[in-house]
């Protein structure tokens, strides 16, 4: 008997048990669905569909390209913003989303978030990817190409988030927070959206991730950085990035990479995917030449941080829209990112007095929003659905108001849990002004030699 | 006139130039350093090698005053940057020859 | 009514006016060219051509791949070879070009290049991608693919001029300089070249770029160094590369992405693309060897600057060559680029004495003629054309001439006219000394925390 | 005549005397092997093959993936591991990597590897790569996108032992080091493993390169770090990394672009591919979270090198195996890499006492090592063959000890001819502490400005 | 033996040691520093907010001269570094007790 | 009490830090400095342009010891930075004035 089969009755028997918890935890959180119990069943997808090698090409290099997003791509532009006594723990951050997020996924992420019927999650039938094999398709492209694009999109949403709370937070519980985000949060809201639940069935529009990838990790980052409190000096320190090239560089590789995620979210090569790369194009150039003219008037001087910001602002805008409107719609997408993003970092946060360090609210939350609206707003006339364009508008908002709502509240639920579990979630105030690299990693990020 | 050198952590720096302020308007000079000394340093980890780093990041501020003012600057000095842990650093004072202000070619105190 | 109509009326009434205001400048350029008035025609893509998803998948990637170039790619290569002073200025540069052109390009510039029949420019017909959808096709690929993928090309050549005159021009009439560039330099020769005009009809190779790229930016970039004046301090200050890591970096991602750049212009995933990206990397690689060569005989240490050097050098002469040539011809194209860019870089210009301050000149003029020269030079049997040997020669010949010409008078005009319009070009002598970043930006690349 | 007609003419006159030179050669390792002679046979591919486009577009990307892998990657990667003053000694090193055996390749290397049915490696019919033209074809794609993909591979594979001597050898016997080492260790494995040689015939499980690259490498790199020497001042004094963030930045391009070497050895864009891609994800992630929690027992701190460490030694470890294990056999996988790799670099180096200094034997030799046992020994159910479950391991293990024994003695033998050649290998004394940038290239990678 | 340390601009350090060059051969030591006095500072921009920073780059000369040559390497650099705008700088000159050259053991002006 | 400034070569630090740690017990602030002197430059290329650089890396330690303590922590630092090679550096010694330490006001020999 090849090993593997041995190993796969282990780990199916270690399934059944996890199965049986989550069932139990389903059940304490029955109020919010009927929890779905089936499992084993054969994979949704149909015996005659077959795999497309262009398609699959395509969908391979998106997924590399969201990977790219993730790792260099956030973590230097995360990176760059600390100061240089924190950069090693916001690149720590971001290994281990992919490190521990990676191993979740193929767990039972992806189960969670498309397998079964539910109207809020998935259920285990996928549990350790069982019942797919090499030879499984789903639509045009391999099975595992599926998983493995959205598992990258699992991964670099609770990296997003690490800005909020960036330069204080321990790395002990911020694993916990990412893991348990992933599956309470993230895997529910995908379900809901993508895998056929609640969402999707109102008919929203969210191409490659506006609500689910950017508001939900927009808003819970706003959550968490209430909940964590301001950076001690905030306010009266200059607390300046330690290295702005850095944070270009992961801006721009975020930029490339996005092509990945938005005409990726086709999961095809043809002309919607040629679309959805256009109007992401379009949009965030539009979103930096506004926030660039934006801020020569208020400031008198453009910033390339702004302008770096801008980019980011921009393709988040896109993201759930980028199918949905034409080039004209796009550059209108990009403009307003521009300008609602430039006034949320810019008078929001100041007004509020929050301590959203890298602005993730800001950039992801407010952009987020304004993306899923405009995918309804600006629709075009090919992408137009049975809603009519008021009804769209109006699926559009129900949309973004229960996303906010959903990912503040867990987030804050799973917060307060673990700092009953964990005691203090920030290192100590010693810790904080020596640094994060020091405190927690044992390491210091840049030397100079004898 | 006199040099009054401070070694300080280097996060109290603003609190120093601003309570020097208070006192007087004062040009400094400031540069950093790594100090040596009680405070123990840290242990640094790479590929499961154990370092000991025995060198703190520090701040050096250079301050030429007029003997008349060098006491209340030192003074200055020792509330600003004091937290009362091990570290906090230390205040030299030099006697100064001759000072010139470049622009002006001024000398001595007017230069200060 | 769904918004995006209202918007498309609107927008194309605007269009209107800025048509009329085009053909008005098009009369002033009157004897240049008969100018294309003929708008909202079809779009020349027959309807019988339908997508291939390899293909589509194969350019998809090439156009994220030649985003890659710019940003971060050519970014961080000028980027480490400034002071750090003036290090932001170039990422930013870089940034607006995307910003600038990226949205300028689905307006107009496609349009001005690919629309209508002229002889030097375009046509407005394509007006903000006018009939153009999803669903139109050109050749194997979705239109917008394409008009994506000229977008790249269309991006990162304007800003590979900034080389030439960093570290002293204003931000403001850069943004206006290389807009006016764009539609002026860069698109009727696009348009001469691949959209059909001119030097097409000479039947001139120029597979990806070596004269609408290369030598366009390449001779443009000598006009605006010798326009700008020298840098304060040129010739007896040491003024050196901030950051040759960062320069190594982009040089890295410049190759990479170039196989999108080269191999992507077949505008297919087929045998000419794995030749043209095979002759690619054997060109560069020669390049390199040659360069590091030349340089341990002639100042008796090989640096990893003029290695880098020599990677783009090869890479810009291999472009228009790549898939005219086989391998041993790439071989030739990558010698002739490592010993011909060396002397330029090396030798003429301290002989000439102008200050092309990151050698534009030198490797994307010099290359690129050289490029378009060998293209007809080392000619393959495969590649043979009715021209003949000589032939072909003698028509690469006129191109680079022509190109030259062309690229340096519109330059020079369109500087001179910028100086009238504001004043000096380059930030004053304090400006200068206390560094772009600064000045122009209000930023500080590196900071060290308290 | 057409000019690459002459040029042709020559070269393969050229070619007939080195073919003679290598042929004398070829009797003097005469008892290894009966060299085969045959030259000019048409090439093997079959006419009636046709090129898939999607297949191809995925191949040309891989190709593109893996170069990133080398330039920035891996340069990167020990780049920001090396002090300050051998930062662009490391980046040259990779430059000329890419440079010297990207020519190689194409004139000898390739016909080396993958030329001819010899045992022990190829022969010489594909000099210059003679008789093959883009409408050669090798499978599905392209042959010279098969080229290109192998020459990649044989492009990082000298590269990654650099790592083992960094900071010490002198550039021009590092040079001609790798050129010979391609020749003599590279082009004889990648034969008999992938081009129908010894290993193959047995039946050993290599998908992407376990044995030929890493496992090579690795057990090379133990021979050179013996051979060379200590660094002046290792094990007493402190020698840092002198910029993590750039060691990151590599560790990530490495990840990203691992799916093109792992997926794209799958040769086309098929559930093959998928499932490489898939397990290689979740084997690094798994090794990424292994280390992380073993270096927290042990050391009390986690710490961002080691879990970049992690992901190298996880990509490692899964090379060989992507395509034999499913995605439990991948967890296993990596959470032996992350085990094994975190022992003989944190116990195993310092207990033996030699400088590997970036640790190439700890991660490529032992993670090449693992993964080609794992490879047989987590072989899944779709990918049984017929050796059996206990065949396979032990054909693995056979594979495993002579390719240990190969590259180890071939590797010493060619340092004793070098230093026969060149004297001493190292640079000297004064040379060492003053860094190889300045040393080497007269270079400095960071300067400061006025 | 006296020490002369100024506090230039940056970019007038070429200069100075030029200058100083003419009149003799004179070891120095120079070091990158900050400075803070009545030339005002500027303002930088992140993400709209915006800060002051009135520290200034500035470079520190280090010259241990002999007393005779004091005066002449203090008016080489006054007049080498001077721009006449304000933050030129300003020169401290103090007392050596003693001067080692760790090469040859030699002590006093022998050292220099 | 008196300061003694030494530029010595980076990597004899560790070596010059244990030797004075064998003597007893003394803090030091560290900087990176350049230096100019005898010692001759290399010459660095650019694109094939040649540039001399003549400033050298250098390491300058500071510590402030009491009159007593003086002599024998200059003859170890002598020994210990040593290579006998030009550019070995030299030893500075000043008078200081007073010294204070902050964390606890104590001043003189007994703040050191
Ligand atoms: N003898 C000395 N000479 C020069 N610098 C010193 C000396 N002693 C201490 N320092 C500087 O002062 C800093 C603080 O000294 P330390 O002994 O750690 O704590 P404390 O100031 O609380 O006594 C050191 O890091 C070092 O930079
Ligand atoms: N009292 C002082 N002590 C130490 N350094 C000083 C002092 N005053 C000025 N400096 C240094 O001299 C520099 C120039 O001084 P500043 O007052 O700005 O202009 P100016 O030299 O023209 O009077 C400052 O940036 C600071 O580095
Ligand atoms: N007169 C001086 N004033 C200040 N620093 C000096 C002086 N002379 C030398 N130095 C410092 O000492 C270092 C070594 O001096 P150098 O003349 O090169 O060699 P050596 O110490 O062997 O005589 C110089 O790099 C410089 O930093």
């Amino acid at each position: 008997m090849v090993f593997s089969t041995k190993m796969k009755y282990v780990l199916s028997s270690i399934a059944q048990r996890i199965r049986r918890c989550f069932v139990f935890t389903g059940l304490l959180l029955g109020p919010l669905s009927v929890f779905a119990q089936e499992t084993g069943e054969s994979i949704k997808t149909a015996a005659v569909e077959t795999v497309n090698s262009g398609d699959t090409a395509w969908m391979l290099t998106s997924s590399a390209l969201v990977m790219m997003m993730t790792l260099p791509g956030l973590a230097l532009f995360y990176g760059g913003l600390v100061r240089s006594k924190n950069v090693l723990s916001v690149l720590m951050q971001c290994l281990i989303s992919a490190g521990l997020i990676g191993v979740l996924w193929v767990i039972v992420g992806y189960s969670l978030a498309f397998g079964g019927e539910g109207k809020f999650f998935g259920n285990f039938q996928y549990f350790l990817l069982e019942g797919i094999n090499p030879d499984s398709v789903s639509g045009s492209i391999p099975t595992y190409v599926f998983v493995m694009f959205q598992g990258m999109f699992a991964i670099i949403t609770p990296a997003l988030m690490l800005g909020a709370f960036a330069e204080r937070m321990r790395f002990g519980p911020y694993m916990v927070f990412i893991g348990v985000w992933l599956l309470v949060v993230y895997c529910p809201l995908a379900h809901m959206v993508w895998g056929g639940g609640m969402i999707s069935q109102w008919g929203a529009i969210d191409f490659a991730g506006g609500l689910v990838v950017h508001m939900s990790s927009g808003f819970s980052a706003l959550a968490a950085a209430y909940f964590l409190g301001k950076r001690k000096g905030f306010g009266h320190e200059h607390i300046m990035p330690h290295n702005l090239p850095l944070t270009i560089i992961g801006a721009a590789l975020l930029w490339v990479g996005w092509f990945g995620f938005n005409a990726g979210s086709e999961l095809a090569a043809d002309g919607t995917a040629g679309l959805a790369f256009l109007t992401t194009q379009t949009a965030t150039a539009t979103a930096v030449l506004t926030w660039v003219i934006i801020e020569w008037l208020h400031r008198r001087k453009p910033t390339v941080l702004g302008a770096a910001t801008a980019a980011v602002a921009g393709l988040v805008a896109i993201t759930p829209a980028c199918a949905s409107v034409g080039p004209g719609g796009s550059i209108l997408v990009g403009a307003g990112a521009g300008i609602l993003c430039y006034l949320a970092v810019t008078l929001l946060k100041p007004a509020i007095g929050y301590d959203d360090s890298l602005d993730v609210f800001g950039v992801h939350g407010v952009g987020g929003a304004w993306g899923a609206l405009a995918s309804g707003l600006f629709i075009a006339d090919f992408a137009a659905t049975d809603a009519g364009w008021g009804g769209q508008v109006w699926i559009q908002f129900q949309s973004i108001i229960f996303t906010a709502v959903f990912a503040i509240v867990l987030t804050l639920i799973i917060l307060v849990v673990l700092r009953l579990l964990f005691g203090d979630l920030r290192v100590d105030e010693e810790g904080e002004s020596t640094g994060l690299d020091l405190t927690e990693h044992s390491e210091t990020a840049y030397s100079q030699e004898a | 006139m006199q040099k009054i050198e401070a070694i300080i952590k280097p996060f109290k720096l603003e609190e120093v130039k601003q309570g020097l302020a208070e006192i007087g308007s004062f040009g400094m000079t400031v540069s950093e350093v790594k100090g040596f000394g009680q405070q123990k340093g840290h242990t640094e980890l790479y590929r499961g090698a154990e370092y000991e780093v025995d060198f703190i990041p520090k701040t050096k501020i250079e301050i030429i005053v007029s003997e008349e003012m060098a006491a209340s600057v030192i003074e200055t000095i020792e509330q600003k940057a004091k937290t009362g842990k091990i570290g906090d650093g230390k205040i030299f004072v030099y006697d100064v020859a001759q000072v010139v202000r470049i622009r002006t070619g001024q000398t001595g105190n007017e230069a200060l």
